[in-house]
């Protein structure tokens, strides 16, 4: 099977850059020098590899938890949690202590096991996805050749499992907020996909380790030879994150859960530890396509300049993942949420077919600078890429966002 | 889209980094200017009260607690009270003569709605609006019924809380005082005045009479 | 039983549950259900006999690669299916305010 | 062979679950569950780009628009249904048995083929050449295609015009 086409190089066991798979390396190891048999050391190498990345991202996951009610605070002029422990450092703990001890509610009219499953199956795709990001030069838990389409085939069960979860909660507000949900992640899922296909085109592969390798090096010396900094991958860039956010059903394209229209949506009859799971599948997925855009356009693991590589890579990575994070959390903390006809508007009208545009803009620029062609490169693609965009920019502020709403029962 | 007003060609998009500028702002400045900061740590450090703050009622007396009790038991609050949440009973001695003073005088939290009717009507300045607001408790029935013991304050707690309608009152209550205590000096001045002249007129007598006898 | 005789067994019994649900549902959109099924039956024979049997060991100037291919194709051609036969559903739904398959037996619209 | 032992009766499983669940919401996530399998099935044997490619499309897409389109359409209640399984299944299997024998005759008997086996391996930079270069015609095709069914269902699935069509309206 050659599902797991594995990049190893052996490497000196203590080096800074090894240091994420160091218990993987113990573990086999240990199990190598007590006589077990290979398969077994194999398969422990797997779960450990697995659980390292698990608890790197359940730490990151119970750390945003804290960070993002702190930066939410601070853009609002409060302090944020600041009594359970130094600084507030204790507060996930505490949300935890109270999620695991609640009362688990299911609806009487709810279908008992379907709503089990959901919150389940809204977990386990987004640990799935995390497991083939390139953290480091040496840390892929798992090297995959079709790593790309393996992440968004994954991703793609989120959307069955917030039906899920709508559904068998039997009730009025969780089937609204599932409909929303799915016919909002139907609509983003083809815009973020068709923007990273813009990269497959250019690196000719589907292998996220080398998609990252490709992104090496420095043009003028000093300019990292990122995919956003060239026309097509900054436009791709920047759909691909405001696709995300809308993914990862962040504000302002929350309507999913829109607190203030439909209670919680999907996890309106959902409490206790299930409620719990949903919060964590969510962050995760926010962690995973923050993880995968870094992958794609922000050069994974590369460090931004050049002599900075004596750090080890996967630093350069968290620190990325740091910056796209708190830049969700400044969106989240200066915009309001949209209507959801302009949501669906905006998808449909403004985000694919500037999504579809990057992609003649990548072959372009890929074919001119193979042949030497560098100047003329920036001067097709910028235009190609900048007028449509003002175009529909201009467009979808004058006619479509102020589409007026039609009220049926008021005034 | 007509608003009637000529609109200004923006660069389209602009907004949304303006929005970023001013969040950006807030965040930043929050971590070195005190004054951005809107909270107060609240068990540590409160928010001052504003003086027209009202909340509870409580009953004032003058130096002793029991005794000094301006409270009548007149019950005209009691009767007032807009959702009843007013109980009093008048304390009576063995022969059920009237002490003028409440032997029980209990208010419901849970039932009071903080008009402040009853410090209105009050025509012995006896009852007054607090400013206490922390008057949660775990004990739903005994906790939030107030008797005497909880609602009786001072007249230098009333003065703290609300001096100037305090010192009017007092300022009040010293002129009945006084007013009181004249009346009361020129009763008694009367008298005297009229049991010297009595006397006066006794002695005048008795001097006639011995004259008489003499 | 070879692997490729257990294949073609399984899609064929497949493809006979699918077109048990197209003859025996009411619900159109379960009748699609079946259809897919059927669809998927075929496509598991085109990468049994891929997986199976060394493509281009019979005439090397075949294609290596037809069975993914056609596979392929039929994903594709299956999700237009589907998105159409769902909008046409949604369609009549809106007309007659029903799915099921025994109610549409008006001529007129 | 052992992953294929191990997947097919649990295909068959969800496959039946699909046909003879009475709640068409059921019947749909046991769909679901099938093309899941399907799709493990072809990972299992080699294909790992179609079976990535099957669950992205069918579990991801193709399944939540059927189930969604049922959310819509609100479909009738079940009891009738299963009062009226029976006579149906009896009909539906006299039409369906032949077919069944026949296939599973025509696989059986395929069996004495000679086959050359080998390692399955499928390599998507050979795929896309070929993709676009023999099949360019077929994928051209498949373009309009897919255009014409993108403009169609949306025009299909479009809110009928308010003024000339009101009855419909809710």
């Amino acid at each position: 099977m050659n599902l797991f086409a594995a990049i190893s190089t052996e490497p000196a066991l203590w080096s800074p850059e090894w240091l994420p798979r160091l218990p993987q390396r113990l573990v086999e190891m240990l199990l190598g020098f007590l006589g077990a048999p290979e398969w077994l050391v194999s398969i422990a190498g797997f779960l450990v590899a697995a659980g390292t990345v698990v608890g790197v991202f359940l730490g990151g996951f119970a750390l945003l938890s804290l960070i993002e009610r702190k930066t939410l605070a601070r853009i609002q002029n409060r302090i944020g949690p600041n009594r359970a422990g130094w600084f507030g450092i204790l507060q996930p703990v505490a949300d935890g202590i109270k999620m695991l001890t609640k009362e688990d509610i299911v609806p009487a009219k709810a279908e008992k096991f379907l709503h089990l499953l959901a919150p389940i199956l809204i977990v386990v795709p987004a640990i799935l996805a995390l497991g083939v990001i390139p953290y480091g030069r040496e840390w892929t838990p798992v090297s995959l050749e079709l790593g790309l389409l393996f992440f968004f085939a994954v991703g793609s069960l989120t959307e069955l499992s917030v039906f899920i979860a709508g559904w068998a909660s039997g009730s009025k507000f969780p089937m609204l907020g599932a409909m929303r949900a799915i016919s909002q992640m139907v609509s983003y899922e083809l815009p973020l996909i068709i923007s990273a296909l813009g990269v497959v085109m250019v690196s000719g592969t589907l292998s996220l380790p080398l998609i990252v390798e490709q992104q090496g090096g420095f043009h003028l010396g000093f300019i990292p030879a990122w995919n956003l900094f060239t026309p097509w991958g900054f436009f791709a860039g920047i759909l691909f994150f405001i696709c995300s956010i809308a993914e990862a059903n962040r504000c302002p394209f929350d309507l999913p859960e829109g607190e203030s229209e439909i209670v919680a949506g999907h996890m309106t009859e959902y409490s206790g530890f299930k409620y719990a799971l949903f919060f964590m599948g969510e962050y995760l997925g926010l962690f995973a396509i923050s993880a995968l855009g870094i992958t794609l356009f922000l050069g994974g693991w590369q460090a931004p300049l050049p002599g900075l590589g004596f750090l080890p890579s996967w630093i350069w990575f968290f620190g990325k993942l740091a910056i796209v994070i708190f830049m969700f959390l400044w969106i989240r903390g200066t915009y309001p949420r949209v209507r959801i006809d302009q949501l669906m508007r905006f998808a449909w009208l403004c985000m694919i077919p500037m999504a579809l545009l990057t992609l003649p803009a990548a072959g372009i620029w890929t074919i001119l600078n193979r042949d030497g062609h560098g100047f003329l490169a920036w001067a097709i693609t910028v235009p190609l890429l900048l007028i449509p965009c003002v175009i529909v920019t201009v467009i979808f502020n004058r006619r479509l966002a102020s589409a007026n709403r039609t009220y049926r029962f008021a005034e | 889209m007509k608003t009637g007003k000529p609109t200004r060609w923006v660069l389209p998009g602009l907004g949304l980094f303006q929005g970023l500028a001013v969040t950006g702002k807030n965040m930043v400045q929050s971590f070195y200017k005190k004054e951005r900061m809107t909270t107060v740590q609240y068990p540590e450090e409160r928010a001052p009260i504003s003086p027209n703050f009202r909340n509870f009622p409580f009953l004032v007396y003058d130096k002793d607690p029991k005794a000094g009790l301006r409270c009548t038991a007149c019950s005209i609050c009691e009767k007032e009270c807009p959702p009843q949440c007013i109980y009093i009973v008048l304390d009576r001695d063995e022969n059920g003569k009237s002490l003028k003073r409440p032997k029980v005088f209990d208010i419901d939290l849970s039932v009071c709605m903080n008009c402040g009717i009853c410090s209105e009507v009050c025509p012995f300045d006896s009852i007054y609006m607090d400013g206490e607001y922390e008057l949660s408790t775990d004990d739903r029935f005994g906790g939030l019924l107030f008797g005497l013991d909880r609602l009786s304050k001072s007249a230098e707690y009333h003065m703290k809380l609300r001096p100037e309608q305090a010192s009017e009152v007092m300022a009040r209550r010293k002129a009945d005082e006084e007013k009181k205590a004249a009346a009361a000096a020129a009763k008694l001045a009367k008298a005297k005045a009229d049991a010297e002249a009595k006397k006066a007129e006794a002695e005048a007598k008795a001097a006639e009479g011995k004259g008489e006898d003499a | 039983m070879t692997p490729l005789a257990m294949m073609l067994t399984l899609s064929s019994v497949l493809f006979a549950l699918g077109l048990l649900a197209v003859l025996t549902r009411r619900n159109a959109i379960l009748v699609l259900v079946g259809i897919e099924l059927m669809l998927n039956a075929a496509n598991l024979n085109f990468i049994a006999f891929w997986a199976f049997d060394s493509p281009g060991a019979h005439n090397a100037a075949e294609p290596v690669l037809s069975g993914p291919m056609f596979v392929m194709f039929s994903i594709a051609i299956a999700a237009a299916e589907a998105a159409v036969g769902l909008a046409i559903i949604l369609m009549v739904f809106r007309h007659t305010r029903s799915t099921d398959l025994n109610k549409l037996d008006s001529l007129h619209g | 062979m052992i992953p294929l032992l191990i997947l097919s009766p649990l295909i068959l499983l969800a496959a039946i679950g699909a046909v003879w669940m009475a709640r068409p919401v059921h019947a749909a996530l046991m769909l679901a569950l099938t093309l899941a399998l399907v799709a493990v099935l072809y990972l299992a044997l080699g294909a790992e780009f179609i079976g990535l490619v099957q669950f992205a499309v069918y579990v991801g897409a193709v399944a939540v628009l059927i189930v969604f389109s049922l959310l819509i359409t609100r479909p009738g209640d079940e009891a009738e249904e299963i009062e009226r399984r029976p006579r149906s299944l009896v009909t539906g299997l006299l039409c369906t048995l032949p077919v069944m024998a026949v296939l599973a005759y025509t696989a059986a008997s395929g069996s004495n083929i000679k086959l050359i086996p080998w390692q399955p391996k499928l390599s998507i930079a050979e795929l896309g050449e070929v993709l676009f270069t023999s099949h360019a015609p077929a994928v051209l095709a498949l373009a309009v295609l897919l255009t014409a069914v993108l403009i169609g269902a949306a025009l299909f699935a479009r809110e009928p015009d308010k003024t000339q069509d009101d009855s419909s309206e809710k």
